[in-house]
């Protein structure tokens, strides 16, 4: 990786879409949106909607499927320069193990991020939410394949670091964090839910202080190389999740409101650095200073 | 791509038309195309907006000026309606699939409703500025009120016959634009027409309806929810007809917003 | 109660700091700054921080102590006319059993909220993220008034709504969510913490998806009326959570922003009522409508 | 309370003045009082921001103006720098403990940081306006560049004796307040000084220590992160000397910001 700034999954499409807008070479590395074994259709609308300094989404995991996945969107993703991070949602522990195998063994995948926290499919929480379905799941796709595993975690628990934890042993090789947090939003006009699905997971700025708060906590409870994620839109908020432990982060929601969004965080990254004297940005990771007091 | 502000005027109490210079905008687009608008910076409105594109015009020094006619409802319209002129804002686009015109003579009905005016009143420029000569234009607008009746001029200048209603009666005849359109497709040669429809789900959906009643094909520009704009969110679905097992969609913002009406399983 | 808006433990003080702004009079409940058993000098500085839509705090539950309070801030709020709803938080299951029954002993108080979910001193999460510990705190109190009891719950659990199960079991009457979510930022420049307490608690708009949902599933958990609060600023915003299920709903942090918040909301409800043809707020309560899809 | 903006200047590279119409507000302050600002509804800037009373001037056909003065830091004032005249915003106040003077003639040492000038500025007139003919003014102004010193014209104004220091020496002695500050106070009457002092938290402390040695009385304008503004979150506390075991904490709004030197703990 030629810096630690990623594409957060789902919000970057197939890079495809952002190709008109973004020199995709220059991202640390690329996360696609979540696949699934069969296509999917998605969750009927309204899928997204506007909340205080974020949005919520229901888009419930609409995709090509595996097959045409590899057929269609990795020929084009193989030619881009950024190691390619490939994100698949399995509604079993087999599912999560067969796309594991069948994605590992395509050319072209630099690693595979596990989506066992997606809050608008049904079941795709449980996975998440649960140390012995998380560490199962990791487990199995850990038999299928070398290529460093990502599994993804719900910050909708109550002990993110006892899931993290669970991951580790089950042989992940980093983690990311966080995927979104469920909400509900209500028009009071029509007194019905703003997303179709009812329920949708809550993204952008909104969340930052919650994502920055467990990416501290879960690079503070395991070894591996944590994925911060959760609000980032500038390089100051990118910068939060480093200095909190964060080996890498994603750009999510940004991307909708800047295709470039992901690029000027990088920039942003250089501009602190060199404004620091900072000589490599990984200097910067985990170096959270609290400040001791006497009296506490 | 940041713009700057270059008029922000009230075109009726509800209604104001906003001109956006910005230089590296392409400066020709198809009607039905629109952009994305919003605070620079992390505002509030958090997400971008869109718009139809009315116009896209030169204005006093500025070589492109992006124009649209908006209404103030929510957030991001009160928001636009308080920028001065000079104030910065961003813009995103040209996005969509515009409205589709046959290569060749034709005759088109266009049916605007409140804010579905800017896209149609686009069409009616771009099809009498066409090179052929003999397309004929019939435009029905509607609205709550008279208030409500945007683009007359653009109509009238584009030569269209113009049918106006209202639905309390205030300008042209009082009903819903339905109730005019339905007996001007009474007509044998209605399969030789082609149809123009922006406005509110309900009327999209009465028109699709005598549509395909009557026969008549029919392009629609619809809205959705979006937070991109160009198919990277997957947020804009639109429920499509398919053959198949359950739902099937399509996104608003980049294989529409103009879709036949057909393809639309109206709700 | 003559209207459903209350104001948020917290944040409202011992409600004379709002004397010179608002008719306290008007309110339909007052809900005070948390009481423990000794005073309690709070944390150390800085302990409020904006967030995007919302701030961090780690006050500490800075107070008087049950003691002083009774001396010191009952006399006053026991003239005022809306009902008294006095906030407690103890460090054990005694702790909690005690403080409810002294202060259930005092005349003018008109229902105790338990909180169990403070996130912002050591342990003080602990009861509302374990459905047993939230269940013994509750019956401990429970034996000890006859007042109402209102448990506050956390929202930083995987399952809210086994705890108001929990609490339910143990006899409450109502049960009043959401706390504030745990968050943290960081201040890039120094590379420390916003917060003296490194983490503290996120409230505001920006959490106010998150309270919606959990109190809509809540409130379909649980028979008990549901006091619904996270980042209500306007009427508009009362009227999601009571859609949603909420019975009543508190105004929190907006009263930061403006002390006449809460009187503005009960004023835009009566608007809302009026515009509506409603004769009864009441009626408004769970009224959310979920479209059925025939395809879904 | 709804307040308009009837002027918004700039009176340095980073430094503006603001004028806010508030019909409202009392036309009555003392020096250090401050009011709480942000923009209506629910804004960006999310929390409303602190600023000191610099003023409260009649101006054109507004009867009661707030002026503050302020600098473009963050996001607050970022957003105030972008205010027009006549647009609205939100203002609350006054709040806090002010400056305290003696009920008689005094000889005062005013010492002001950076944006600390405001509530000095406005002590200084307060102490020239006062019944007392031979109180005496003598001012300290520190800044890092010449662009940093505010004030000097009020300080005049009200008949001080004005000594300035930069960090680079671009006006007025070259270093810190304190060291102009020092040599000052190094008098047999000192004691019968009373400092008032506001400016960044590095400036107080020293001004604090210097107090405490030389024994001459200090109030300080101090801040802190503030929600509120009126005692009601508890969020700005400052920690105070007190006997017994663990801290003890004062608000900086309520109990503050102006505190005896002596009280705070200074780190
Ligand atoms: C392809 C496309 C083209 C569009 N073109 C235009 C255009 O040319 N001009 C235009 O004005 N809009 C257009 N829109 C709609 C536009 O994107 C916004 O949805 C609309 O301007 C309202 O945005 P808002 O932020 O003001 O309201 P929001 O705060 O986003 O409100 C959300 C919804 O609630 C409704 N709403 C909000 N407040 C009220 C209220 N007080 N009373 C009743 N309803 C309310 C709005 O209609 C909106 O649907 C287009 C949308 C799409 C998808
Ligand atoms: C009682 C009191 C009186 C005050 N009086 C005044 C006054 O008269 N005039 C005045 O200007 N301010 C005054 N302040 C400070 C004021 O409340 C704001 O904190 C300040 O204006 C910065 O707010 P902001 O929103 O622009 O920055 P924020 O976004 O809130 O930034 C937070 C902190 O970071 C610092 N900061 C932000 N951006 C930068 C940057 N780019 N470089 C370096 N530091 C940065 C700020 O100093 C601030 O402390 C007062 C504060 C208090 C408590
Ligand atoms: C519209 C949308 C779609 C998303 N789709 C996925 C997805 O398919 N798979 C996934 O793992 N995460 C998905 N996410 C979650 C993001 O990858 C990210 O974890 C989350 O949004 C928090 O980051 P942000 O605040 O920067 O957006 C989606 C988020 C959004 C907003
Ligand atoms: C500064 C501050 C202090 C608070 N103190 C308490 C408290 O003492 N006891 C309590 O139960 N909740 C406390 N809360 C939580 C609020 O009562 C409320 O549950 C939460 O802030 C969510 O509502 P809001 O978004 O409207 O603020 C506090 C919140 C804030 C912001
Ligand atoms: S608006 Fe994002 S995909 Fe259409
Ligand atoms: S700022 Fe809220 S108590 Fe001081």
């Amino acid at each position: 990786m030629r810096n630690p700034v990623l594409t957060a999954s789902g919000t970057f499409g197939y890079a495809e879409e952002f190709e008109p807008y973004v020199d995709l070479n220059r991202l640390g590395a690329l996360v696609v949106k979540t696949i699934t074994r069969l296509p999917r259709a998605g969750n009927p609308p309204p899928r997204v909607v506007e909340t205080p300094a974020g949005m919520l989404n229901a888009i419930g995991l609409q995709n090509v499927g595996i097959e045409a996945f590899i057929r269609d969107k990795l020929p084009y993703l193989r030619r881009l320069e950024p190691p390619l991070i490939v994100n698949v949602a399995g509604e079993s522990v087999e599912d999560f193990r067969d796309l594991t195998k069948r994605i590992g063994d395509q050319a072209g995948v630099a690693g595979i991020e596990l989506n066992i926290s997606c809050p608008n499919v049904a079941g795709g929480l449980d996975f998440s939410t649960d140390p012995n379905l998380a560490y199962r799941v990791v487990k199995a796709a850990r038999e299928a394949t070398q290529l460093p595993l990502i599994p993804k975690l719900s910050p909708n628990v109550t002990d993110i670091a006892a899931i993290a934890r669970a991951v580790a042993d089950a042989g992940a090789d980093a983690v990311s964090l966080i995927n979104t947090l469920v909400g509900m939003a209500v028009d009071v006009r029509t007194r019905r839910p703003k997303i179709g699905n009812v329920t949708g997971g809550l993204s952008g700025p909104a969340i930052r202080p919650v994502a920055v708060r467990m990416v501290w906590q879960v690079a503070r409870a395991v070894r591996l190389p944590v994925i911060g994620m959760g609000g980032i839109v500038t390089a100051e908020d990118a910068l939060e999740f480093l200095i909190a432990g964060a080996t890498a982060v994603a750009v999510g929601t940004a991307n909708f409101l800047d295709p470039t969004a992901a690029v000027k965080v990088i920039e942003g990254l250089e501009r602190y650095c060199a404004a620091n004297g900072i000589l490599d940005i990984r200097q910067v990771i985990g170096s959270l200073e609290i400040p001791r007091r006497s009296d506490q | 791509m940041r713009a700057g502000v270059a008029f922000n005027r009230s075109i009726s109490p509800a209604y104001r038309h906003l001109g956006l210079a910005a230089p590296g905008f392409p400066p020709a687009f198809r009607a039905g195309e629109f952009v994305m608008i919003r605070p620079t910076g992390v505002g509030d409105p958090f997400l971008p907006r869109a718009f139809s594109i009315y116009r896209i015009s030169r204005h006093g020094d500025f070589p492109v000026v992006v124009e649209i006619l908006y209404k103030v409802l929510g957030k991001g319209t009160q928001y636009l309606s308080r920028m001065n002129v000079g104030q910065e804002i961003e813009i995103l686009g040209p996005f969509g699939k515009a409205f589709s015109l046959p290569d060749g003579p034709m005759q088109a009905v266009l049916v605007a409703g409140g804010i579905g005016v800017p896209p149609i009143a686009a069409l009616a420029a771009q099809i009498r500025n066409s090179k052929f000569e003999s397309r004929k234009l019939e435009v029905f607008v509607g609205g709550k009120t008279a208030e409500d009746i945007l683009g007359l001029k653009d109509f009238e200048e584009a030569g269209a016959g113009v049918h106006i209603t209202t639905e309390d009666g205030s300008l042209g005849s009082r009903g819903l634009v339905t109730d005019l359109l339905r007996p001007f497709l009474l007509r044998p040669d209605a399969s030789r027409l082609t149809m123009y429809a922006c406005g509110p789900p309900g009327m999209l959906a009465a028109v699709a309806r005598l549509a395909e009643e009557l026969t008549v094909p029919c392009q629609v520009s619809v809205e959705a929810n979006m937070a991109c704009g160009f198919g990277a969110c997957m947020g804009c679905a639109i429920e499509v007809r398919a053959e198949g097992a359950g739902p099937s969609y399509r996104l608003v913002c980049r294989d529409g917003p103009v879709f036949d009406s057909r393809e639309i399983v109206w709700r």
